[in-house]
């Protein structure tokens, strides 16, 4: 997963700047590729099985958030009810497991069924513009918890479903908890590089001109419509999952997980780790998990305050996010080593509050906007 | 022959607004036509008419004798239709290779599973769309900054890229907003020069839309003049530039 | 009919809180552009000032009157301090801005407050009257008064004062209203405030029946956004009879239709929003907005 | 007419001879960037006291920056004086206060508010009500079509009407010097005469000071007394405004070489 012609991130300044990688910034990425695809193998072995156990929610969570980085990250629509379909996902999975599904099916229910439902809500939620989706997307949670406990002969009500599967096969040699990684950590990777695929060529470049010019991505032959309408439905793929890999490590679906605090600070975890960063999903799911149990150590209402206040320090000094921050602070590192200036322009432009696309250049030379005054009372075209 | 481009009484109001005034427009197939008039005359409005962007109050437009008035602007470039916009829309934070790329969108095939799969076909399509972005960027004079971000760039180089990533849809119409807006003179002689050679080697039908009086009398064939939302004349530059009422438009009656 | 009426000013009651909430983003709608995600938490902030200030021994309604001040201020800071940094930032960063200061208060509430319940007194007397043969609860009766008085003082601040033109003018083009003079910052300061307040107020409204706790709101907020949003966002008469609509038109489906029943009737909101994004994405009350190429 | 510019002016401006008595405004070398991308590269002009300037120049040149660099729209360096006060830095609504009124292009209008609502908004900054009041009437008196429609709300006004309204709406905040950003922009050319007939007469009443970009060089050059010319965000030509009719700077501006 090189970095090289990915689509670059926010225009919108919650997103990190991304540059083309110079040869010795590959060459350290292959290095670091190769070593941490060998700690991840490894890791597991010698950990305790509660660390594997939050290892793989960390996986799971990870998932979960890359779906919301394509949507709202790549994309540029923010969605504020990625649990709904997390958990969604998660109930389909314990309704297969405990009716006997085989397990491909249980994962096909689990990834499809909130796929469908993210379709039926997307194709009209995305109408709306700027931040009125959110407006939408936060209901799904909301009304998610209440769903679930109604159908309680599906969902077990508030007391949830607990399951009882995904054991290690007898002769592999693993423990419940090793092998439980293995699988969410290897579905979560394939989930990876499928994302990483659809972020960065045709449906990315057109995900990304939606984000930042409507008007280019139609003069291109892109409908922004449709195009917003997939990027939400691959989200809610990638949270029903998410789902599935939850309760193949937690052994339960319950109402806790289609929450509202879930879904915020879920999209929390993802402006912190970067927006439109594969790696910054990544980064999210360990901090969706780790906060609270570092928080829980000092006293558990402490996790919300730390989260606010990272987002928001995230958002007045880091706007890339942490990805973001360390892949500059890298760049500038390796930069210094192999005697080449850090790039000339550094990304003060994403610490303008101004939206550069959208508002600067509307306003770059008003001399020559003849239609502005216009335009400001215009039509607008429906798009179907 | 049908013309490529053919705009017949057309007329656009906002609100109470008349924006446009049964225009009448045919641009004949390799022909290069001007769009001059002073500000808020209206020609911006006709290009966004054009390509689908504003949904005009009546009257008709054709590309290649089809009928375009119903369709949505992105299904616009399938009939070969591509533009630059007058303010340079880019995206500022990706490289120059990416934003032109994003160009060939509807040249390449395959849905979000495809490319999610790689199959072959996205690959191949990946890699020729990649390979004439960067023969565009070459011809343009871009191919050293193709992997910088665009926003580093100058603002003369930003009309460039978006020139190139306009050519990547292979279109037979472009439709060029004020290419030589801000840009210093020597400039508008490279672009002037960058235009017909585009031109030629693409067998392109191109309507400008420009200020710049140098740019028009080089490289237009024809000019057609707006003044408030109405078609004043229609000739060679030369012819518009002398016309008494093109003057009186610009400078005012006294100056006439 | 006597049952349904009674449903139906239980449902006015209910619409008169979730239309104060949703007051309080439209103020800040039209004056910022952004949707307060926090705006429900701010509310819940306001709350448990009031029932702090209540158990110290204050009246009920002075506790209430000094909590809304309080988040008059409040408000203000927060404008002052969080949201001016990102005045004309893109709806992402805005909607990121907000569910930050959600997820704050949110962590901030249960760190002094606690996660548990706590009842809240009601600032009506418990008790009915009989109007022409209906027993009708008092509060109800009084919320719906509450809102009313709040909508015409709200109407007469911004029709008849000076500041209220103010906040109009910076709301319809704040641009140009600096041009002629207008502190833009210093005006939305004050549409902030205005909105806390308000939110205060709904607070101080709902805790009675629902108990206090940092979440009380959460469901509130999604009536209130449905109401603004059906309403138009820019119009705070649209919100507040849409708000309204909602409270009448889910009590009466929570009573009537067996399937929905209580848990269920926040769908409703949720169905009329879909219904009217299909239909009228500009809301039943807002303007067509325009775009811009 | 006299009350609507406000008493202060007779005193600050004396008469119409009050011309090149200092100037009001002074540019010097100033520059503007819009984030990265500088778009003034050196701009220098003079308003003098109780005289118009008009800029001119083609579309791109940086008229419009220009104004809003005054105005502190956009982030300016050089030399921004205002009756040798400097006002570079200062927010639009303290140049505002600073006595500057400025009609943007497109006039600015609060589409919304009635067109009472607008001229009240000029007039925010004043506490003298009976002398508001007096001067809406005035305006009413010179402009009877908005008279009529007083109550209606301004964006349902038409083209010419907007612009009279955003003139009187300025005036309405006692201005010591009015920026004008295109007034004829979307007018018919009857109606853009007619503004600059109006405009002219309330300066000769007046004496008020003014800065005007206007793309019709003919309607600027006959109000102002002195005119500039921007080229790509510089000024290339500064001269008396009968002078510049003839100018080849002025016909290449607008019509090419």
């Amino acid at each position: 997963m090189t970095t090289t012609g990915t689509p670059s991130p926010g225009a919108t300044r919650v997103g990190p700047a991304r540059r083309p990688a110079s040869a010795p910034l590959r060459v350290l990425t292959v290095v670091a590729l190769v070593a941490g695809v060998i700690a991840i193998a490894l890791i597991p072995l010698s950990a305790t099985p509660y660390t594997n156990y939050q290892l793989s929610v960390v996986a799971a969570f990870a998932v979960a958030i890359l779906g919301l980085n394509i949507v709202s990250g790549y994309a540029g629509q923010i969605s504020l009810g990625q649990s709904a379909f997390m958990g969604l996902g998660a109930y389909a999975a314990a309704f297969g497991v405990t009716h006997g599904w085989p397990v491909v099916a249980s994962f096909l229910l689990a990834a499809l069924l909130p796929a469908v439902v993210g379709l039926v809500v997307a194709i009209p939620a995305v109408r709306l513009r700027g931040n009125a989706l959110a407006t939408v997307t936060i209901i799904l949670p909301i009304l998610a918890v209440p769903l679930a406990k109604r159908f309680s002969d599906i969902t077990g009500g508030s007391e949830g479903l607990n399951v009882d599967w995904m054991h290690a096969p007898a002769g592999v040699g693993l423990d419940d908890d090793q092998w439980r990684y293995y699988v969410v950590v290897a579905i979560a990777a394939v989930l990876f590089l499928l994302g990483r695929n659809i972020v960065v060529g045709r449906i990315g470049r057109a995900f990304a001109v939606v984000r930042t010019n409507e008007a280019v991505a139609s003069a291109m032959g892109i409908s922004a419509h449709r195009y917003k309408v997939l990027a939400f439905t691959i989200a809610s793929f990638y949270g029903g999952a998410a789902g599935f890999l939850y309760v193949a490590v937690v052994q339960f679906a319950s109402p806790d997980l289609p929450n509202f605090l879930v879904a915020i600070n879920m999209l929390a975890a993802l402006v912190i780790g970067g927006f439109a960063s594969l790696w910054g999903s990544v980064v999210a799911g360990f901090f969706y998990v780790y906060v609270p149990v570092f928080a829980g150590a000092v006293d558990p209402s402490r996790t919300n305050i730390f989260y606010g206040a990272a987002l928001l320090l995230v958002l007045f000094i880091v706007p890339g996010g942490v990805s973001g921050g360390v892949s500059r602070l890298v760049r500038l590192l390796v930069g210094r080593l192999f005697g080449r200036r850090p790039p000339a322009r550094d990304d003060d432009a994403l610490t303008d509050p101004q939206p550069i696309t959208s508002t600067q250049q509307d306003t770059a030379v008003p001399d020559a906007s003849p239609d502005g005054l216009r335009s400001s009372v215009g039509p607008r075209k429906e798009v179907p | 022959m049908t013309s490529r481009l053919s705009v017949r009484d057309l007329s656009l109001h906002f609100g109470g607004i008349q924006v446009l005034d049964s225009v009448g427009l045919a641009v004949e197939p390799d022909t290069i036509v001007g769009l001059v008039g002073p500000n808020g005359a209206g020609k911006t409005s006709l290009f966004n008419c054009i390509s689908g962007h504003y949904r005009p109050t009546s009257g008709s437009i054709l590309v290649d004798g089809v009928p375009t008035l119903h369709r949505p602007p992105h299904r616009m470039a399938e009939l070969g239709l591509s533009r630059t916009f007058q303010h340079p829309a880019l995206q500022l934070d990706a490289s120059v290779l990416d934003n032109v790329l994003i160009g060939a969108h509807t040249r390449l095939r395959g849905g979000a599973l495809s490319w999610a799969l790689r199959l072959p076909f996205t690959i191949s399509g990946e890699r020729r769309a990649r390979q004439r972005a960067g023969e565009l960027l070459d011809h343009l004079g871009l191919a050293g900054v193709a992997d910088r971000p665009a926003g580093s760039l100058a603002h003369g180089l930003h009309k460039r890229v978006e020139l190139a990533r306009a050519l990547l849809s292979e279109p037979r119409l472009l439709l060029l907003d004020e290419p030589a807006g801000g840009l210093p003179h020597a400039e508008v002689e490279q672009l002037i020069e960058t235009i017909r050679a585009i031109r030629t080697e693409f067998g392109l039908t191109i309507v400008i839309v420009e200020h710049h009086m140098g740019l028009i009398s080089a490289l237009t064939d024809r000019v057609v003049v707006l003044v408030q939302g109405r078609k004043l004349l229609e000739g060679t530059a030369l012819e518009a530039q002398r016309h008494p009422l093109v003057v009186e438009a610009y400078l005012g009656r006294t100056a006439a | 009919m006597q049952h349904a009426i009674q449903q139906i000013v239980d449902g006015l009651a209910a619409g008169s809180i979730y239309g104060a909430l949703a007051l309080a983003l439209v103020l800040v709608y039209r004056a910022t552009g952004m949707i307060n995600f926090a705006q429900g938490l701010m509310a819940v902030a306001s709350t448990y000032i009031a029932l702090t200030l209540w158990q110290a021994g204050s009246p009920i309604g002075a506790a209430v009157a000094v909590a809304i001040a309080v988040s008059l201020v409040l408000g203000a800071v927060t404008e002052r301090l969080v949201i001016r940094r990102f005045e004309g930032a893109s709806p992402h960063t805005a909607v990121v801005v907000t569910v930050a200061l959600l997820i704050l208060i949110n962590g901030i509430v249960g760190a002094i407050w606690g996660y548990n319940s706590q009842p809240f007194p009601s600032l009506f007397p418990t008790g009915t009257v009989t109007v022409g043969g209906v027993v009708l609860a008092i509060p109800s009766l009084a919320t719906i008064g509450v809102l009313i008085a709040v909508v015409v003082l709200l109407q007469l601040l911004f029709l008849k004062t000076k500041l209220g033109l103010a906040l109009r003018a910076v709301a319809n083009n704040p641009e140009s209203s600096a041009l002629s003079g207008l502190n833009v910052g210093r005006l939305l300061m004050v549409g902030w405030a205005l909105a806390a307040g308000l939110g205060a107020l709904a607070g101080a409204l709902i805790a009675p029946k629902v108990y206090l706790d940092p979440g009380m709101m959460d469901t509130i907020l999604i009536y209130a956004l449905a109401a603004a949003v059906l309403g138009g966002l820019d119009s705070p008469m649209g919100a507040v009879v849409a708000a309204w609509i909602i409270g009448v038109s889910e009590n009466l489906a929570g009573t009537y239709i067996g399937f929905i029943g209580n848990d269920l009737k926040i769908g409703v909101p949720l169905v009329a929003m879909f219904v009217i994004l299909l239909t009228r994405p500009q809301g039943l009350f807002g303007r067509k907005e325009a775009v811009r190429v | 007419m006299s009350e609507l510019a406000g008493p202060e002016r007779s005193s600050r401006t004396g008469a119409a001879d009050g011309r090149g008595s200092g100037n009001i405004l002074e540019l010097e070398d100033v520059r503007a960037s819009y984030g990265r991308a500088e778009v003034l590269h050196g701009v220098s002009l003079q308003v003098s006291n109780g005289g118009v300037t008009a800029v001119l120049g083609a579309n791109g040149a940086g008229k419009t920056t220009t104004l809003r660099a005054i105005s502190g729209m956009v982030t300016a360096k050089g030399r921004i004086d205002l009756d040798g006060q400097d006002v570079l830095g200062s927010r639009p609504d303290q140049v505002a206060r600073m006595g500057v009124a400025h009609v943007p292009q497109g006039r600015g209008t609060l589409d919304q508010l009635s067109v009472r609502e607008n001229l009240l908004v000029g007039a925010y900054q004043r506490r003298d009500r009976k002398a508001v009041e007096a001067q809406i009437a005035e305006c009413f008196e010179l402009f009877p079509a908005l008279a009529r429609r007083q109550t209606s709300t301004a964006g349902n006004l038409s083209g010419g009407e907007q612009q009279m309204l955003a003139v009187c709406r300025a005036l309405m905040s006692r201005p010591r010097l009015l920026l004008l950003d295109e007034p004829s922009l979307g007018l018919a050319p009857r109606t853009a005469e007619e503004v600059f007939e109006a405009i002219g007469r309330l300066q000769k009443e007046t004496g008020l000071s003014m800065l005007v970009v206007e793309q019709t060089a003919a309607l600027a050059l006959a109000l102002a007394d002195t005119a500039v010319v921007l080229e790509i965000g510089r000024t290339v030509l500064t001269g008396p405004a009968e002078e510049m009719a003839g100018r080849d700077e002025v016909r290449r501006a607008y019509l090419g070489d």
